[in-house]
């Protein structure tokens, strides 16, 4: 029997061992277990959330496409993949090159499926930046990512930055990527058809992050330093080569399935494509080109190094496959061959070093982990308003809150990514959604990234309704449909029944939430055991989104265009402060209930701005989302790059809304709220537009004017609002 | 009239200088691999931007060691066309078809934002359909664009009326506002700004196009059509 | 004052992509007897210090606090 | 087989943003005395040559042609 110790370092537990003997109705080889554990692995196999990740919605009003590695929808002759991935644990610790191998992995995903890469987004979050290593992480992240993804020519067009006490020891990098392709060039990860050939291209491997994903992915920090990850080097330059001869490669229509080799490396490429394709496969590891000398079997089937893949081609095809690699400098050879069992069989040095069941590999454990509300929760969500008092100076708190790094504008991290590249981003980030133009074809496609953490520490089912809601609202502002999401679901450790409860909750909420809009989730990442000393992260589900634009030349941007133009607000303005980001800045306190969110209220809300858009009647239109109506008015002033432009609210306003505390009115986070503006004469078709929608509309104010007055509560000049908004995140870096 | 866009292992504006003589301009183009050689065919070169070989060693350093290199010299000392922008200028300036080199943007980060640059020379074929003194808006995105000279290179470009375009508002820490040169001969441009990003209306701004259109019209000119 | 140079020097465990592209660039230009190219970083400093020990110390503190990344890099100080 | 270290300077007269920025990280990090900071590369090439002289010449025509550019950077080989 194998010894204790190598399977428990392995990161498999004694029933898993005992079962893998059962399996194999003998003791495993060292390669064939360090298969297993990587196979079973939450990273891979994901034992402790497949059962909850089944009941997302898997159709919508797109059709959908879920496939291996990636998922998309099809729209007119077209497929839009795109996914979100983690590397939270890796940029930890190595944030440059954490984060550039994460973008590097995510991208990978997307053009395996035969897609192009057409665009990036990033939703980072970090612990306050008072703390030097935070500054560091932030730092570093950015960086990676303009390392990486810059030099492919990916563009990074938008994504999210947060900052909370909760991601101190432990950051969240995630990154989605998006690819197109005609529909027909869609690549699977499959391997079938008995003497094709198994082919191995791109980089060579070495003992890069070995178990890295089983056994880093699984564990949280603080547990033990010598379980840190190797970090790489990110290879951007071999990945843009790989990619230019991926592309090349698909297009001679040689390839019957291909997958990258990403975490666990060749041992889940090569048995996963196997077991999709219902075949077999022989690999001989003598061919696999090697960068250290003395390797072992496991350490090559582990190997996760990075900018590699693995390929099914065409009996009689390998050598033209392999021209085109050689053309841009790359490995591309023959390893092995599909067979005619059900068997993933592989060979090194004359002998066979493992001979499993793919079925065996890909059927993960499945657990049922306990759940149970956390104990402090009721306490959190008490709050009496009555013990918050009131500030005098609404001036001040905006300008603190627009200066929190939360809110902040985020120019100083996307100027760094170069978000132009392949000439497509039509509206720059800077805005609620960034939108690409597609060459040649009318239609458009609009992306955004969201997540609350704070509502979902508060109320996770309805704070992942809210992260769903919003980022809906953002493609609705930026004049698409929402059409598809992809997650990126970082949690803490799962084996402790509180974190399993929150993620539970948050994907029920998730589930829900996309099933009233009507769109399906294509793909997506579970990241779990984000947790330092101190404690868990805050549940965190990252959404990704995107929008179908029917016509691009109707897109719409948040910020205020003309003078004299009328602003509207569409939605009600409730007395509602819990998790906000002012009781957080001004009052130090995470505490209350989470927004409400009124998922048919919402829609309605989308569909008036979705058919004003597409009517052309708007000028502008941004929801309302941190810091409530006065941090997004004073956006709506400042944050267009080249103009800013004022805007004065009236004193009716203020007057029909003076039930509510006027820090409410100010910064509350009331849901299903949009700011728009139009010009004079078509404030009617507007104002019947929100009618028929049973949408509440009120004129609030005009656009125009060198300041931002909200009469009798805020008059603040636009360079005192832009320096704040503008200035803060730089004060820190 | 024919246009080559040259391609490098790690070239990433390629395709979007590609599109632009295609169709926005409207003129006949073909990729031009690296480790080709030949430019019989063409009447003006574009050098992409990107990030040739990774550019790991130095911007531009390796790719002027690329076959084709030896053509576009042969190609601009015979008075062909050369237009280099970012990692191409990069380039160039490590082949010596444009004098000084580029050190890293002052700031130490990426930039990748719309600057302003006044046009300071339209005696060129690349610049002769802008306004002598015009600003125009075009975006740059690069980690090395702080453009050096030495004292006595910069007296000589500025004697020659080298400077096609200065910064307004400099972003990097370019010697001079440089953000465009040509060379002596005028037939070879490098600038960091991209303006294949600006040359049509969905994109913010067209005032990329001019220098397309101005090439465009000296080929005419010149009896290439 | 003191002049120290800092050489940092990727672990030999870490795979040097930089390196290995400009090993090919050499190759490809004729220098074809290369082993290995591996890419670091190489910083001098000018640091005012009571002897050449304090010196040495001073600047082996800088490395491992920011200079360098011990999860990823090694480093030698020297003082001149 | 000789193993050579290359260190890539700035020139003098060319100004080092990156040396200014780490010096003055250092700087807010409490290394007060610090006089100056310059960044470089340290390229490490490992070569078969005859003898080190072979070696030598061979690694500095590298820097000569490839690896340094003399408008704004000085080099430095040693053979080990
Ligand atoms: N990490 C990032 N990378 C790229 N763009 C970002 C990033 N963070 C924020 N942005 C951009 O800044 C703008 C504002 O972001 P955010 O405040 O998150 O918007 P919202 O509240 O509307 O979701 C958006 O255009 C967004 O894409
Ligand atoms: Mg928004």
């Amino acid at each position: 029997m194998v010894e204790r110790n190598i399977y428990c370092a392995l990161g498999l537990n004694d029933q898993e061992y005992q079962k893998i003997e059962q399996i194999m109705g003998r003791e495993p080889s060292s390669t064939e277990l360090a298969m297993f554990s990587v196979e079973w692995s939450e990273h891979c196999g994901y034992p402790r959330s497949r059962s909850l990740l089944g009941l997302f919605p898997k159709e919508g009003k797109y059709q959908a496409m879920i496939g291996e590695d990636s998922g998309g929808i099809f729209y007119a002759d077209t497929a839009i993949v795109f996914k979100m991935e983690s590397h939270n644990h890796p940029s930890q610790v190595e944030p440059k090159q954490g984060a550039a191998t994460g973008v590097g992995g995510i991208i990978r995903d997307i053009f395996t499926a035969g897609a192009k890469p057409i665009a990036s987004l990033d939703s980072l979050r970090f612990g306050p930046l008072t703390e030097p290593y935070n500054r560091f992480l932030l730092k570093g992240v950015v960086d990676g990512i303009a390392f990486y993804g810059n030099c492919l020519g990916v563009p990074t067009v938008g994504g999210e930055v947060y900052f909370d006490e909760s991601y101190s020891g432990n950051c969240l990098v995630n990154a989605m990527s998006i690819g197109i392709c005609p529909k027909d060039q869609l690549a699977r990860a499959r391997a079938f058809g008995v003497g094709n050939s198994i082919m191995y291209v791109g980089s060579s491997t070495g003992r890069d992050g070995i178990g890295g994903c089983s056994v880093l992915a699984s564990h949280e920090f603080g547990e033990g330093e010598e379980k840190r990850p190797t970090v790489q080097i990110g290879d951007p330059f071999t990945e843009k080569c790989l990619i230019e001869a991926t592309l090349e490669m698909l297009a001679t229509g040689h390839v019957v399935g291909i997958k990258d080799m990403g975490a666990a490396g060749l041992t889940c490429s090569s048995a996963e494509m196997a077991h999709a394709g219902e075949s077999g496969m022989e690999i001989d590891l003598d061919k696999v080109p090697l960068r250290e000398e003395g390797m072992e079997a496991y350490e090559i089937m582990m190997s996760e190094s990075q900018e590699r893949m693995l390929v099914c081609v065409k009996k009689g095809k390998e050598e033209e496959i392999s021209d085109i690699f050689k053309k841009w400098d790359l490995h591309g050879v023959v390893i092995g061959q599909v067979t005619d069992d059900k068997n993933i069989r592989v060979k090194y040095q004359g002998k066979v070093v493992a001979d499993i069941q793919t079925e065996a590999l890909a059927k993960a454990p499945l657990y049922q982990m306990p759940f149970q509300e956390p104990a402090n929760l009721k306490v959190m969500n008490t709050l009496d308003l009555k013990t918050i008092p009131i500030p005098a100076d609404s001036n001040q708190v905006l300008l603190s809150l627009l200066s929190s790094p939360t809110i902040a504008s985020k120019e100083w991290v996307y100027e760094q990514y170069d978000h132009m590249v392949q000439t497509n981003t039509t509206v720059l980030p800077g805005s609620d959604a960034s939108v690409l133009r597609i060459k040649g074809k009318e239609w458009g496609l609009a992306a955004t990234s969201d997540c609350n953490s704070r509502y979902c520490l508060l109320d996770p089912y309805r704070g992942a309704q809210i992260a769903v809601a919003e980022a809906a609202r953002n493609l609705v502002c930026s004049g698409a449909d929402p059409a598809a999401v992809t997650d990126c679901l970082n949690f803490g450790n799962p084996e402790k029944p509180d974190r399993y409860w929150y993620f539970k909750n948050c994907v029920m909420g998730i589930v829900d939430a996309c099933k009233a809009f009507n769109i399906p989730v294509v793909s997506g990442n579970v990241s779990f055991y984000n947790e330092s000393p101190k404690g868990a992260i805050n549940p965190t589900p990252t959404i990704g989104m995107i929008g179908i634009l029917p016509d691009v030349a109707k897109r719409c941007t948040q910020y205020f265009k003309d003078d004299g133009d009328v602003i509207i607000l569409l939605g009600e303005t409730k007395e509602e402060l819990g998790g906000s980001e002012y009781l957080k800045v001004i009052h130090g306190k995470v505490a209350g209930q989470a927004p409400e969110l009124d998922l048919l209220k919402e829609k309605a809300v989308q569909k008036a701005v979705y058919e004003a858009i597409q009517q052309g009647l708007l000028n502008s239109a941004h929801d309302c989302s941190e810091g409530g109506l006065a941090v997004a008015l004073a956006e709506c002033c400042v944050s267009n790059r080249d103009k800013a432009i004022g805007s004065n609210i009236n004193s009716s306003f203020v007057i029909r809304n003076s039930s509510l505390r006027k820090d409410a009115l100010l910064f509350g986070e009331s849901q299903s709220r949009i700011i728009i503006s139009c010009s004079k004469d078509k404030t009617a078709k507007v104002e019947a537009l929100a009618k028929a929608n049973q949408v509440p509309c009120q004129k609030i104010g005009q656009v125009g004017g060198e300041s931002l007055k909200i009469e009798g509560l805020i008059d603040l000049p636009l360079n005192k609002l832009n320096d704040a908004w503008r200035g803060a995140l730089k004060q820190y870096v | 009239m024919k246009f080559g866009v040259i391609v490098f292992p790690g070239s990433n504006c390629d395709q979007d200088c590609f599109h632009v003589v295609k169709n926005v301009v409207k003129q006949p183009v073909e990729y031009i691999w690296h480790k080709n050689t030949g430019l019989d065919n063409f009447d003006c070169v574009v050098i992409p931007g990107g990030f040739s070989y990774g550019d790991y060693l130095r911007c531009g350093a390796i790719a002027r060691f690329s076959p084709i290199m030896e053509s576009v010299i042969k190609f601009a000392k015979a008075g062909g066309l050369v237009i280099g922008i970012c990692n191409g200028f990069q380039v160039l300036l490590e082949a010596g078809l444009l004098p000084g080199a580029m050190l890293r943007n002052k700031n130490l980060h990426f930039i990748c934002k719309f600057v302003e640059l006044k046009v300071e020379a339209t005696d060129t074929p690349f610049s002769s359909k802008y306004k002598k003194g015009e600003i125009v808006r075009i975006p740059n995105a690069h980690n090395e664009g702080n453009y050096y000279i030495d004292d006595k290179g910069l007296a000589e470009l500025k004697k020659n009326n080298q400077i096609v375009f200065r910064y307004v508002s400099n972003p990097n820490g370019a010697v001079d506002d440089i953000a465009g040169i040509v060379n002596q001969k005028r037939n070879v441009l490098g600038m960091m700004p991209h303006p294949e990003r600006c040359s049509e209306a969905e994109l913010t701004s067209t005032d990329g196009r001019p220098i397309f259109e101005s090439i465009v019209g000296w080929l005419k000119q010149h009896g290439r059509t | 004052m003191f002049e120290a140079e800092v050489k940092i020097t990727l672990k030999k465990t870490v795979a040097d992509p930089q390196g290995l592209t400009i090993k090919h660039a050499l190759e490809s230009l004729g220098f074809t007897s290369l082993e290995q190219v591996r890419m670091g970083k190489f910083i001098t400093i000018q640091i005012k210090a009571k002897d050449k020990a304090q010196a040495q110390a001073e600047v082996e503190a800088m490395c491992a606090k920011l200079l360098a990344n011990p999860i990823i890099e090694d480093y030698t100080v020297e003082v001149k």
